[in-house]
């Protein structure tokens, strides 16, 4: 089974190659929708061979790389197209196709009657690819075309609705700050690589490679250097700050879109390159410190602006942006096999999220459109009491916040509150530790908050919606709905694969499935990790307490001024108006680059060609010609026209030369 | 037969006289003419050199002067009747397109 | 077979030949028979391709007297190594495009523009042959004077400036050339060189001071050919009024001589002087790539914009070829390839549209995608693979530049110049989105027709090459390898010499990588001799 | 007695001379350069060339100078215009003296060279000027004999369309 692992991206790859090519002249939705979603259910069913085989073997020997054949080979550089199977990429696959496969089906209802549907499919299956590519990967470079690729797609998948300009400003800023982040990403790369060849004679970009020789890299210093640029590719991909300014308008996109690449997958890429890569990561404690600071402000500061938007999908957007930091908060405090399954359970949840947003839109859409209405069928403050006429939808969906809120039982709750605990209790942060904990917590409550607000705003209270349209909301059919309910039992379930020792009831089988990988890391970090006193069981029961409290507190908070009381936040907005109209404009971060970076590049770029280029290079070529043409100007009046004149010099000159040579 | 001196300053006074005519005349034809009575000169010294010297390759050199000569006047004189009919004069003083 | 490679290069004066018996009322025989005689051209150089050995020789030469003027001695000396190899078959391919895409962009003076055309295939294919340093020398000479007829006749509204521009901006530079040349010969007089060969140059031994000079006036030529900043300003004219076709030639091919001329004779005959340079050609590079693509995202023209986005790639071309390793010359020569193919498609895309509204300003388009759908496909993936995504031909060469430059001495240029690929996103991008993206709101824009067959005939190629290249450049790399080694190993030898680098540090260094040193913790360091100020200043009067 | 008439044909070659380059009307410059021609024959004659003198007669006062008085007459141009320009032939006078002046020292000084070549006098008496010519231009000249063909015909295609008022 090991050996046909190509044939995961590979199956992406045709059903790309079929829709892109001749999905225009197929037409039939249903036969286009079935090659993509077969296409990647395929894929699934491999990784869920390879995943048995895996688990068959034994832990140390569960490492096997495929090349299929050299790609660059040039000096002493070597990179070929091959994959790497692990238990880590393993997950990621099972993830990528799993998910893939229940968003490929739910698109199927969802996309009916769009103009492109082909296009739709074409580049969702290239997307899958990549992602497979990049979390298949053996070597950076892989990794990297998967890395761009998934870029590629999302910026296909954001701009799917071209002739709407906000699309293409979206699609264009997110390939953008991705590409900022690649730059980091490549930095990086050279870095290592150039590091490990000058000193130790090992020209390598491959995984294995690297972490066999990862025990020559020092602690700190060019590691530093090298894993802070890989950080910089992993915040751009992952819209961490300050690269994150992308992902909240990457909502432009068709809503699976949104579900598949800016929840479940593509954006967690970052995660797992830094998971990928630990045993470089942790080496540096200055960089694992940074990614642990940036990742629990990014938890925090998006959750805030999440608490003021009206639009459903970027309350969900932010969400995922502040979930991300989650994650990045967990690698960066050593707890890499937590950051893995929150990005699992994040995967099943906020898909889940995703996909009912998107069943409600497309019901709101329908309604709205059956009656000719204008509203925008995204805004919450349209919504209102749907829980009548979408049950389905609002179950799973309650279900997913639920799990996102930190409810114990629920998948969320366990890998978030490792991660928490983690930001507590890891050996390497010193006093920092207390301060990401409570900005973890604080977090989770803004969380709770916000994700109630949405349940409440959009399924509870009074129904907003155009009073002629309410007759026509209902249930999104079978083929949407299917999905949804996958992904909310696995929201709900999904945790108890990873249940934390403390509990006790189950052992933790997601740990110790990904201890190979980790080990070397955890290793690494043990040589510089302070190792005071282990908080006791005691204090883990009690902060396991509080962050179900605070989870709790954020829903009261949210049922209090949207379910009892709703003026209240009316109230609240009238209070602290400059507050709420920063948070409202996501702390004017689009407004600050464009002021930064956009305007004056810009203005750089026309001073440099009107000014540079036209006046003082061109001013200079055309100066030289210019006096040319003046001397030309004055000489050319030596040019009489009249034939005896040149006769005349003709002559002379003749005779001249001739008396010279007779009589000198 | 004279020395080949007389012959030589007959043919450079000749010369002298075409030059005149071709720098001070302002009738074409009359210019052309004065070409026509250089080349002539030149042939003299070709003749009288080809003569001294006992070898024929200087009078073979003067019939191909003269073919020059026959080509130059046919195309020439088109030349002038082809500005004459331009500008009603063959006069060289309107031959000035040329100027700046 | 054995003289394949004459047989190559003068195909094309045949093929004018046979125009000439052609009358000229008769466009579509001489368009149909032009198109024969390229792509005779291009089968004629796949045979070539097809019995080249990988090795560092070069093959298929043919040596033969040529002209004998007292001690000046000229030969007809040819012959290709993998270096030349790939761009003569790159010519050959791209001109069967070029001509197909003058179908029905050109109705003026068919026949002129025909025999314009395989004329100036000949001056390409000869200069990339030529081991005979006068011989590249008239085949240089000899593809200017097409072209600037091409954008001189055939171009735009501000034709005669450009063309007019463009050929005193390259002879500035080929006549100093001239100048260096015959300095170089009566050089190797001395040494008992007797003919114009450019290998008995190789083993010459110059001292640094005339070394430096020469150096200096072959880099300007090539430097103005290149373009690299700030010689560049005849680009975006030439480009912009040029016909598609010399655009594409110019663009595919033209500036190639300009690399090619560095990795074939600047820095082979003067290595020392090569190293000496590096940081100050480095540095113009880098420069060229920020400048070009800041100025290019401002463009109004789309043609002014994709010439730009030109002279940022061969900034990244200049950069792997200083950094004098084999990954950095490899991606160096892989990236004139892939750019003569990416650059070519941008601006044949340009001419399609231009041929359909003649137009090129960005604000006059707008939601193209809707009505041609086939056009923005292809647009987009030969977009991308100018912005170097992976799996397309643009990234392979861009990595292996921007790594054999990293492990160079050029550390810090790379990493500027590694900035410039996040720009080249944001002005392509940009384009594309302004181009293709939007409400289709143009009313002349609402009838256009997609791609016809021939249009999309002339696109395919290329797209199998970007995809082909950027998936499996194995072959391509393998063929130019054992030269490009040859050449680095010819270049290290004098490095030694050349007091760049400290020689006690080259000493520890591992084989391949002159100019490495052990990076001080978390501050990746850099010898302080290779900073850009340290451009010598030398006495004219050195180089007696 | 050779002597007195080798004068006498130089006087009458260099007044006629003059004359073509003095007279107002250009027919009178016509017949006066005639005269110079047929002297110039003349001289070929004395110097033991009669082809050439033939030919002098035959090509120059026949038929170029028919052409030429053919054209004059064609178009009707009596005089010169009325400007005159007296600096201008005072330039015209310098030069032409140091042209003389020139051509004189050229001429002269060359004399220097003997006699070289297979052809004397007597010999060409035996055998005939126009036969040795002749073998001389079919033998030595041959080629540009031919090329001179190619001329006239230029000439004669270049002279039909130029005066020809539309092609």
């Amino acid at each position: 089974m090991f050996d046909n692992v190509w044939l995961i991206p590979l199956f992406p790859l045709i059903g790309f190659l079929i829709n892109g090519l001749f999905g225009k002249k197929i037409k039939n939705e249903a036969v286009i929708g079935g090659i993509g979603t077969l296409m990647i259910f395929l894929s699934f069913l491999v990784s869920c061979g390879i995943l048995m085989q895996m688990i068959g073997l034994p832990p140390e020997q569960r490492v096997f790389e495929k090349v299929l054949f050299p790609w660059i080979h040039s000096g002493n550089f070597k990179a070929d197209m091959a994959f790497l199977l692990d238990p880590l990429s393993c997950i990621m696959i099972m993830v990528v196709t799993g998910v893939g496969t229940l968003i490929h089906l739910y698109s199927i209802g969802y996309m009916h009657g769009e103009e492109g549907f082909y296009r739709f499919f074409a580049y969702l299956n290239l997307f899958c690819m990549s992602m497979l590519l990049l979390v298949l990967g053996s070597n950076m470079l892989v990794m990297f075309i998967g890395w761009e690729g998934v870029g590629l797609c999302s910026y296909l998948l954001i701009g799917y609705y071209f002739h709407k300009k906000s699309a293409g400003d979206a699609a264009k800023k997110a390939f953008v700050m991705n590409r900022v982040g690649d730059f980091g990403f490549l930095i990086g790369l050279f870095t290592l690589y150039w590091w490990f060849g000058s000193n130790h004679n090992i020209w390598t970009v491959n995984f294995v490679e690297i972490k066999a020789a990862s025990h020559l890299l020092p602690y700190g210093g060019v590691v530093t250097f090298a894993t802070l640029c890989f950080f910089v590719g992993a915040t751009g991909k992952s819209a961490q700050l300050p690269l994150f300014t992308w992902l909240p308008d990457a909502m432009e996109g068709p809503t699976p879109v949104s579900a598949l690449i800016h929840a479940a997958t593509m954006v967690t890429a970052g995660v797992y390159m830094i998971g990928r890569m630990s045993f470089v990561f942790v080496k540096s404690p200055e960089t694992m410190m940074i990614i642990a600071v940036v990742g629990a402000a990014t938890a925090i500061f998006a959750a805030t602006i999440g608490t003021a938007q009206n639009d459903i999908k970027r309350v969900l957007a932010y969400s995922t942006v502040s979930q991300l930091g989650f994650m990045f908060l967990a690698m960066g405090v050593g707890a890499f096999s937590a950051g893995i399954f929150h990005l699992m359970t994040h995967a099943f949840f906020k898909a889940c999220l995703f996909l009912g947003s998107g069943s409600v839109i497309h019901a709101m859409h329908h309604a709205l459109h059956k009656v000719h209405a204008n509203d925008d069928a995204q805004d919450m403050r349209n919504m209102g009491g749907l829980r009548k006429a979408m049950p389905i939808t609002f179950l799973t969906f309650l279900v997913s916040t639920i799990a996102i809120s930190g409810i114990p039982g629920f998948s969320g709750f366990f890998s978030k509150d490792e991660i928490l605990w983690m930001a507590f209790a890891n050996p390497y942060h010193g006093n920092l530790n207390i301060v990401l904990w409570a900005i973890g917590a604080i977090a989770a409550c803004f969380t709770a908050f916000y994700m109630f607000r949405l349940v409440f705003m959009t399924f509870f209270g009074e129904c907003r919606i155009n009073p002629k349209a309410k007759g026509y909301l209902h249930e999104s059919p079978l083929v949407i709905t299917i999905p949804l309910m996958v992904l909310g039992s696995l929201a709900a379930v999904g945790g108890y694969l990873g249940m934390p020792k403390i509990l006790g009831m189950l052992p933790n089988y997601f740990e110790h499935w990904l201890d190979p990988v980790f080990e070397l890391a955890n290793e690494y970090g043990n040589t510089y990790a302070h190792h005071g006193a282990h908080p006791s069981h005691g204090v883990e029961w009690g902060l396991m307490g509080l962050s179900v409290a605070i989870a709790l507190v954020g829903i009261g908070i949210a049922f209090t001024m949207y379910v009892k009381n709703t003026e209240l936040p009316g109230k609240f907005v009238a209070t602290f108006p400059t507050l709420h109209r920063a948070v409202y404009n996501k702390w004017y971060v689009d407004e600050i680059y464009d002021y930064i970076f956009v305007n004056p590049c810009k203005a750089l770029g026309q001073f440099l060609w009107k000014g540079f280029d036209v006046l003082v290079i061109d001013g200079v070529v055309n100066g030289v010609a210019n006096v040319v043409m003046g001397f030309s100007g004055i000489f050319r009046y030596m040019q009489s026209g009249y034939i005896y004149n040149y006769a005349f010099s003709m002559a002379l000159g003749v005779v001249v030369m001739l008396g010279y040579f007779i009589f000198k | 037969m004279e020395n080949l001196n007389s012959y030589l300053i007959v043919s450079a006074i000749l010369f002298a006289i075409g030059t005149i005519g071709v720098l001070t005349r302002k009738n074409v034809i009359v210019m052309f003419m004065c070409i026509e009575l250089m080349l002539n000169a030149v042939n003299l010294t070709f003749v009288a050199f080809s003569r001294h010297l006992g070898n024929l390759d200087g009078q073979v050199f003067v019939f191909f002067i003269m073919t020059v000569a026959a080509a130059e006047a046919a195309v020439g004189l088109a030349l002038i009747i082809a500005f004459f009919n331009n500008k009603e004069s063959i006069d060289v003083e309107d031959v000035n397109l040329m100027k700046w | 077979m054995s003289n394949v490679l004459s047989l190559t290069t003068f195909l094309p004066i045949l093929g004018v030949l046979l125009l000439l018996f052609i009358p000229k009322d008769s466009k579509g025989v001489l368009r149909n028979v032009t198109l024969a005689v390229t792509v005779v051209t291009f089968m004629v150089s796949l045979l070539m391709l097809n019995g080249f050995q990988t090795n560092a020789d070069f093959q298929f030469t043919e040596n033969l007297p040529w002209i004998a003027a007292g001690p000046f001695v000229m030969r007809y000396n040819i012959g290709i190594d993998g270096i030349s190899l790939w761009l003569v078959i790159l010519t050959t391919f791209i001109m069967p495009i070029a001509v197909l895409s003058t179908y029905t962009a050109v109705e003026e003076k068919v026949k002129e523009y025909m025999i314009c055309l395989l004329l100036l295939e000949t001056g390409m294919l000869g200069a990339f042959i030529s081991l005979d340093l006068f011989l590249f020398y008239i085949f240089w000479e000899v593809m200017l004077i097409p072209m600037y007829f091409m954008i001189g006749i055939w171009g735009g509204k501000n034709k005669i400036y450009a063309a007019v521009k463009f050929f005193i901006y390259t002879m500035v530079g080929s006549l100093l050339m001239l100048v260096a040349l015959i300095f170089l010969y009566f050089k190797g007089m001395e040494a008992g060189i007797t003919d114009f060969g450019l290998l008995n140059f190789f083993s010459l031994k110059l001292d640094m001071a005339t070394q430096i000079w020469l150096f200096l006036a072959f880099a300007f030529a090539f430097a103005i050919k290149v373009p690299m900043f700030p010689l560049h300003t005849w680009l975006p004219d030439a480009h912009t009024e040029a016909p598609t076709a010399g655009s594409v030639v110019l663009a595919a091919v033209l500036l190639k001589m300009g690399t090619y001329g560095y990795v074939r004779f600047a820095i082979p005959l003067f290595p020392e002087a090569a190293h000496k340079f590096a940081p100050l050609i480095a540095t113009l590079a880098v420069i060229g790539i920020i400048y070009a693509a800041l100025v290019a995202m401002v463009q109004e023209d789309v043609k002014k914009l994709v010439a730009y986005s030109s002279v940022a790639h061969l900034g990244f071309v200049m950069l792997g070829v200083f950094a004098f390793n084999v990954e950095g010359i490899t991606g160096g020569m892989l990236q004139m390839i892939n750019h003569g193919i990416s650059t070519g498609a941008l601006f044949l895309i340009v001419g399609f549209i231009y041929e359909r509204r003649h137009t090129r300003l960005i604000t006059d388009f707008g939601g193209l995608s809707k009505q041609m759908p086939i056009f923005a496909t292809i647009f987009m993936i030969v977009t991308f693979s100018s912005v170097g995504l992976p799996g397309t031909n643009g990234f392979v060469g861009e990595f292996l530049i921007l790594l054999g430059a990293f492990e160079s001495q050029l550390r810090w240029w790379t990493i500027v110049a590694t900035s410039g690929v996040i720009l080249s996103a944001v002005y392509m991008l940009w384009v594309f989105q302004r181009v293709m993206f939007g409400e289709l709101d143009n009313p002349k824009n609402q009838k256009l027709l997609d791609l016809n067959a021939r249009e999309i005939a002339i696109m395919v190629p290329l797209l199998i090459m970007i995809f082909f290249m950027g998936l499996y450049p194995k072959p391509f790399i393998d063929k130019m390898d054992p030269a490009i080694k040859k050449l680095v190993a010819q270049v290290r030898v004098s490095s030694v010499n050349a007091q760049v680098i400290p020689a006690a540090t080259q000493m520890q260094m591992p084989a391949g990588h002159p100019g490495m040193e052990q990076m001080p913790a978390g501050h990746p360091g850099m010898e302080p001799s290779s900073a850009p100020s340290v451009v010598p200043v030398v006495n004219p009067h050195d180089a007696k | 007695m050779e002597t007195l008439f080798f004068l006498i044909i130089t006087l009458v070659a260099i007044v006629s001379a003059i004359m073509v380059i003095t007279c107002k009307n250009p027919i009178n410059s016509a017949l006066a350069l005639i005269m110079t021609f047929f002297c110039l024959a003349t001289y070929y004659v004395m110097l033991d060339a009669p082809f050439m003198a033939a030919v002098q007669v035959m090509v120059y006062a026949g038929a170029i100078m028919v052409l030429i008085v053919f054209t004059i007459m064609l178009l009707n141009v009596r005089v010169d215009s009325t400007k005159k320009h007296s600096h201008k032939v005072l330039f015209g006078m310098i030069i032409g003296f140091f042209t003389l002046v020139n051509t004189v020292f050229v001429l002269v000084k060359s004399r220097a060279a003997l006699p070289t070549g297979p052809y004397s006098g007597d010999m060409i008496k035996q055998i005939g000027h126009t036969e040795l010519v002749g073998r001389e231009i079919f033998t030595n000249f041959l080629l540009p004999f031919e090329v001179t063909s190619i001329l006239l015909l230029v000439a004669i295609i270049g002279a039909v369309i130029l005066a020809k008022k539309k092609i």
